[in-house]
């Protein structure tokens, strides 16, 4: 039985006091506890930005990667070792402006990863330029006459893609971050969880005020069923994304369980590696 | 003879594979030495295509032969093409329904050039697609094989198209046998082979073979080529092994998924050419900084941007030693040969997990789709050697909270622990880190982990570094990768010659095994490098490592083309 | 006045006969003569594929790219000279596979482009391995035990990253490509036509014969709207992506027009680049 | 004092970057030649940061000092980073409410440590943050300056907060001011200065300011430290330009926009560092292969992977020679001073349009982020040449339904057309190609290409490409970018001992000028690289270019920390 003690270690995180991301590193350790996980058998694999510390904050296995190739980088370790718990975690910038593509691939792909994105709309590591999640007119660094771009809508094009569980959380609802989190790693296949992670020193519109005052739950709604995906993208554009909870879940093959016979089975598990006489004629057969 | 060389050519879709795929395995199974090289027209469909096989009875051969004993000519081009090569005493048979006899070209003296009923004879068995078959069996003729050894071969490639095609395809054969044997007019026949059987397969084959061989048990790739057959390979045999491959959705994923296959432990792997390696570079160095095992296969072809995409080049050497920001350990490994080329996959994977840093199979398309023949592969050559590794009784004793995977030793290699492996958690990032792998900007830690990661390598090995033969006084012939075919040969033209020359096949392309190669450069008179390149990047690379480096010449050849031995020569005496 | 004269050349391109690719090209040199535009004010810029070629066949300006990165390189044209119409083409493993990510930007960024993808569910160039729409089961080089993965949709993918032009049509109705094309080019913004295109020579599923039978006509379908992002999301869902025609038509400002003001304008049409006073007194303010 | 160091540090926020700001500003307005650094812990908040500004009153100064005179100390850990590098009769004040006075570290001989009441002296005016004004002040009383230049710099300075805040600040100046005056403890004047105004800049500054005078109307970019800066103030600028920045969703996509645009006949550049420069490799050959200028600003930091990334190297140039697949020309003109910065940025545009061809600024993050003074902007030292281009008039005349934008000529450089121009129509592809554009597999036209695009750029030069110093027969010291300022101050000291030392600090890194730098290094009794990586990329380059290159040594430093002139006046003691 693992403690939350097992998940913590003695580096004190980088970011700045206040920072959104502090919650969701507290939710990971809290939801691998929930369920019940061994930090041995877990890999968090995380981008490049402030977001991306989150990896080495948390003692289980842990890589951070290049700056949009974090899914990339999780999605072999899981097909290599269907056993591990794996999550990948990163920022809007890293997730949805250099790294967009692999997300809309591991979506469709549907490799049982839970990915986690903290998207506080503005790049932080690198001082506040906008990001592909920065509202339109929001004046940052690089855009010091306003955002000229409309901005990138993260759960419509998870929709769009096949993700298989969509939802949303906000830094500021530590409960329902980590249920959603236990949600997301409890679902066989694509599980992507959107944070609002608010960045407090160079975001001062999109603050824990704001969503405060704007976020409806709609885990809370009635009547709304998160297996619909017409309804699931109608639903984004009626609250501009403003909502937290599960947006979408249906379950379907894994691209684990959709490999050939034969492949990501036993013997990749067991790790036969050593040639014997039966692999040597499988080998050899097609050219003698 | 003890050699000849036959040329099979047509427009794409004649059935020119077909008649390669019996003849060779023929051969093959009576032991000859073979050298397959299949030249293509960049259409998809249509044009010319042509199958150029050199067959020899003991000598091994890592080249195409400059004059060719027998072509079968579907159509007008492969004339035109090989007209000019053709040996004294050799022939010609061309199709006499789909090549006008009129107008044709004259044959040089000695060269005999017939109209042959390909096609004529398949039709009076109802299916002049057969045609193929009918040259299968007057090229058999020809070289006196006997007839039998073929029947079975043939009917095994056509069974899965029932018995009635197979038999009709036997009848063929025989048909076409008969032409020549009736005819009586000429022969060419081979010297029995003095080897056993062997294996005839392409490189990029030879490259998977290696693989699985050596444990490879995932691989991520993108298609492009002359690397797509790896990847196809890998997909179409990993299920009897039980591993994953995925084609991902481009090359920064695959190589990317390779390292997490690999940071969980196993085995992995991606091939790509030319513009793949660009895209890679970022997580190349990644892989190098995180000290994780990566093995990629680079199938060089020709360059730069989308260049000459099935033509041969050596020109992506600059680019492995040093594309990716910044400083990594790296090792690259050049087969110079199909059979190389498997057992070198398995040093590449040794290498990788013993150094924990990035291995470039530095292959070239030559090398990847010619054909050879090699050994039948050996088990016992192939070693599992999977590197500092901690055992959890180990690592239980130890007990510790964070694992310092990046520790600090004498060797600059740290034992690594793999998932699952509990009292092993450990972070890694590309940040320059600590023991425990977290990030630090300490000034000496910073110092010590360069030098860490960057000495690691020195003591890297192949054994044979550098493949030499012949004595060199004279002249020294220095390349890497498919050339050496051409090389060697040229080399055993000087010595026929009374030259006194030797050549030095770089098969540790990095770290330069710069000691060995100083000591034969100094002991010859004159040195060429000669590369499938247009800047001579390999003798750039010895002109670093080698103080003085006056003596040293390049001879380059960038028009997409592989160097035949008469190139090298050529091109030495005019020195000399 | 220009003719297809002045957009033909006099070389073969080197398709297979019968490739869906050669209407396409034809499309688009009707729809610029129809459109009146001088073959010098068009710039053609494609990505690597067999599709990709078909840049060097239309007498224009035009660019042969990269695997993937056609429209980034088209949008540098179009911002930097707005004067010229800008078409981007290439195939489906060019535009969803390796060069999605640029697709999504292009779109939300809404740069006044017209990109036309030749989606054939195939690598055709590299000789038919499986590509990011091949349909799930599909046999293929790279998938000789049927395709893993389901694949990608790019109709939804669009919408949902804000593409403000989106339409469909098939190679073999060269009537209503032509009319899609045009519309595609007259569309202030970003517009998007997905050609279903047939590989005659590696996709033996996907045939003319199968999209002649099971595409439905959405121009034709009486009270469409296309006009409404959840409504057209809808219909892809319920036509399986088997329609062609306009799916969602919506202007908005281009990338061009939200420049900040000064930006993208007369100054960078004349190319006055000529350093005066004026300019170096601007330059050095900040720092003496 | 002809010069003088003041370092003032404290935790992020509190206020360094105005007194960094006003301080500089009064004193380029007097005519010093300045050279400041800023130095940041890797926190995004908090964490000590300092600012550290070297005062010359007549030479010119590239480099900090290595001792310093007057330390501001907001915080402890100012005192403990410098309190070893304090000059003999210098001067440290620490604030007395921020840093304890107990337990501190004592003094070397000679400097004077003074509790100063910063924060006291400030919240009498109501506002402890105006501490950094009282401390302004007490710099400007021990250097001797007249108070009233600082009082409208305050001003201006505080002007957009209100009338009543810039008072306020004022009076917090002449508090401080007013404190050492006072005290009368000690003074540090400075020799006025000897040259006129000035700019004070950065290097990224100075390379916006090169690019928007040179006329770059398009840059597409993508954040990045230390190349940020650059991509902020074209945004910030380029609308008074005309022109467009756009920020793009990654750095393959940014260079290949810039390629579109400079496609579309504007000046486009985009700007990086490492992990970008990785990701730009496929395009960047693209460009070589079809002739399309680029500029390519890469400020190199420490690497590898995500590495040292606010910490110096020079660790790219390999990956800027040789990272793309395949061979393309280019050209790589290293900067070394924020002077050159502004002028190399006008000749990369000129270049790359007269060679059609990629052009990289090899940039490293101190040159990028240090501030040096440089000449006001000179516009008549800008020169446009845009290269081969044809007319329409010319066009016209010809009427050619296909433009040859490939011809070959005799400086293997073909005319270009732009979008818009009639019967200027053409293909442009990263496949091989003829005259044309079109693709061809044809041999001698292969041949004929690649000389033609890799000939073009031997004739590329910058009119000095070694910046050449000194005799140097004893020692010659080379070396690229920023590096200068410590080498050239080494360089000096030396021959101060009598040893004739010189430098050859190589402006042109790519085509490298070899016959000049053989001349040099023939001369020098002893040869010495100077680098900030590990393997010594400088020397391996010259290694390949120079014959006999056994006298060259390398002298690596990758700690991520800058060369000071003191490590390579002891490497080379430590060798003579
Ligand atoms: C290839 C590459 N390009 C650029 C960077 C610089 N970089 C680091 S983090 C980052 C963006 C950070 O924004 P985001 O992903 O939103 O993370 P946040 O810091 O906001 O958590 C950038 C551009 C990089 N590390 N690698
Ligand atoms: C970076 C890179 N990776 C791989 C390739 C090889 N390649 C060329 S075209 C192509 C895919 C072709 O498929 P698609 O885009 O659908 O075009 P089609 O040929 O079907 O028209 C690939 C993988 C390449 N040229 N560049
Ligand atoms: S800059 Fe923003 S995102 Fe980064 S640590 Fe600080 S608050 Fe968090
Ligand atoms: S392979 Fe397919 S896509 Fe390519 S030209 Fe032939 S039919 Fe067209
Ligand atoms: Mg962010
Ligand atoms: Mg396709």
């Amino acid at each position: 039985m693992s403690t939350l003690k097992d998940y913590r270690m003695d580096i004190k995180p980088n970011w700045c006091p206040g920072c959104g991301d502090f919650s969701v590193l507290a939710a990971i350790q809290k939801s691998a506890v929930n369920l019940n996980i061994e930090p041995e058998d877990m890999a968090l694999i995380s981008g490049i930005g402030c977001s991306g510390r989150i990896s080495g904050y948390v003692n289980v296995y842990s890589m951070h990667t290049m700056h949009g190739r974090a899914l990339a980088v999780a999605q072999g370790v899981k097909l290599a070792n269907p056993d591990l718990h794996v999550i990948c975690a990163g920022g809007d910038g890293d997730g949805f402006g250099i790294g967009l593509n692999h997300f809309a691939h591991a979506g469709r792909r549907n490799v049982d990863i839970t990915y986690i994105v903290m998207d506080n709309q503005i790049y932080g590591l690198t001082k506040g330029q906008m990001s592909p999640t920065s509202p339109q007119g929001m004046e940052t660094k690089s855009s010091p006459g306003g955002n000229p771009e409309q901005p990138i809508n993260p759960l419509q094009m998870a929709l769009a893609s096949g993700s298989s569980f969509i939802a949303q959380a906000f830094s500021g609802d530590l409960k329902q971050l980590v249920s959603l989190i236990e949600q997301g790693m409890k679902h066989k296949g694509f599980s992507f969880i959107n944070v609002f992670s608010p960045c407090v020193t160079f975001n001062k519109i999109l603050t824990y005020e704001f969503f405060k005052k704007n976020l409806v739950n709609l885990d809370e709604r009635e009547g709304y069923e998160p297996s619909n995906r017409g309804m699931a993208f109608n639903i984004v554009e009626e609250t501009s994304s403003m909502f937290t909870g599960v947006l979408y879940k249906n379950e379907r093959k894994t691209l684990t369980e959709s490999q050939p016979k034969g492949s990501g089975t036993d013997m990749l598990r067991q790790g036969q590696f050593e040639l014997n006489e039966n692999m040597k004629d499988k080998l050899i057969s097609r050219f003698i | 003879m003890e050699e000849l060389t036959i040329v099979i050519g047509g427009e794409q879709g004649e059935g020119i594979e077909s008649v390669g795929e019996i003849l060779t395995k023929v051969l093959s199974q009576m032991g000859f030495s073979l050298y397959g090289f299949r030249n293509f027209s960049s259409r998809i469909k249509g044009g010319h295509s042509d199958f150029n096989l050199r067959i020899s009875s003991g000598k091994e051969i890592y080249v195409n032969a400059e004059k060719v004993n027998i072509l079968v000519a579907f159509d007008r081009a492969s004339i035109d093409l090989y007209i000019n090569q053709m040996d004294k005493n050799s022939i010609i048979l061309y199709d006499s329904k789909s090549v006008k006899s009129d107008n044709l070209p004259i044959a040089p003296k000695g060269v005999i050039m017939i109209e042959a009923p390909f096609q004529e004879l398949a039709s009076e068995l109802g299916s002049p697609i057969m045609k193929n078959m009918v040259a299968l069996g007057m090229i058999c003729a020809l070289n006196n094989h006997s007839a039998s050894s073929f029947h079975k071969v043939i009917q095994e490639q056509f069974l899965k198209k029932g018995m009635k095609i197979s038999q009709l395809n036997v009848e063929a054969f025989e048909k076409g046998y008969a032409f020549i044997k009736e005819k009586n007019l000429f022969s060419i026949p081979l010297v029995p082979a003095i080897n056993s059987n062997k294996m005839f397969l392409s490189g990029n084959e030879a490259m998977v073979i290696g693989a699985l061989a050596s444990g490879c048990r995932f691989m991520a790739g993108y298609p492009i080529t002359p690397a797509s057959e790896i990847l196809e390979n890998m997909i179409n045999m990993m299920p009897e092994f039980g591993g994953v491959v995925v084609q991902a959705e481009d090359e920064l994923s695959s190589v990317a998924m390779s390292i997490g296959a690999s940071f969980a432990g196993t085995r992995s792997m991606t091939a790509t050419s030319g513009p793949g390696i660009s895209l890679m570079q970022e997580a190349i160095g990644l892989s190098g900084a995180i000290e994780i095992p990566l093995v990629i296969i680079d199938t060089q072809r020709g360059g730069p941007s989308s260049g000459l995409a099935t033509k041969m080049e050596q020109s992506d050497l600059t680019a492995m030693l040093g594309g990716t920001h910044g400083e990594i350990p790296r090792i690259i490994i050049s087969p110079s040969t199909v059979q190389e080329a498997i057992y070198d996959m398995n040093t590449a994977f040794n290498l990788a997990e013993k150094y924990q840093c990035p291995v470039f199979i530095a292959a070239d398309l030559v090398l990847s789709t010619s054909k050879q023949s090699a050994e039948i592969l050996d088990p016992l050559r192939i070693e599992m050697e999977r590197g500092k590794r901690v055992s959890d009784e180990e690592l239980a004793e130890q007990g510790k909270a964070l694992y310092d995977r990046f520790a600090f030793t004498d060797d600059h290699i740290s034992p690594r622990t793999i998932p699952g492996q509990k009292f092993g958690t450990h972070h890694a990032t590309g940040i320059e880190h600590g023991q425990t792998g977290h990030p630090t900007e300490d000034y000496e830690n910073r110092k010590k982990m360069m030098i860490k990661r960057m000495k690691k390598i020195e003591t890297v090995t192949l054994g044979e570094d550098i493949k030499a033969e012949g004595e060199g006084e004279d002249l020294l012939l220095i390349g890497f990768g498919s050339t050496y075919g051409a090389i060697r040969e040229a080399c055993e033209a000087f010595n026929k010659d009374g030259i006194k020359a030797g050549l030095a096949h770089i098969r540790l392309l990095h770290p330069f095994p710069a000691d060995q190669l100083e000591g034969m450069i100094n002991k010859a008179r004159q040195v060429i490098v000669i590369e499938n390149n247009y800047t001579g990047q390999l003798a750039d690379v010895i002109k670093q490592h080698i103080p003085d480096h006056s003596k040293i010449q390049k001879l380059s050849k960038f028009d997409g083309r592989p160097f035949a031995p008469s190139d090298i020569r050529k091109f030495c005496k005019e020195l000399v």
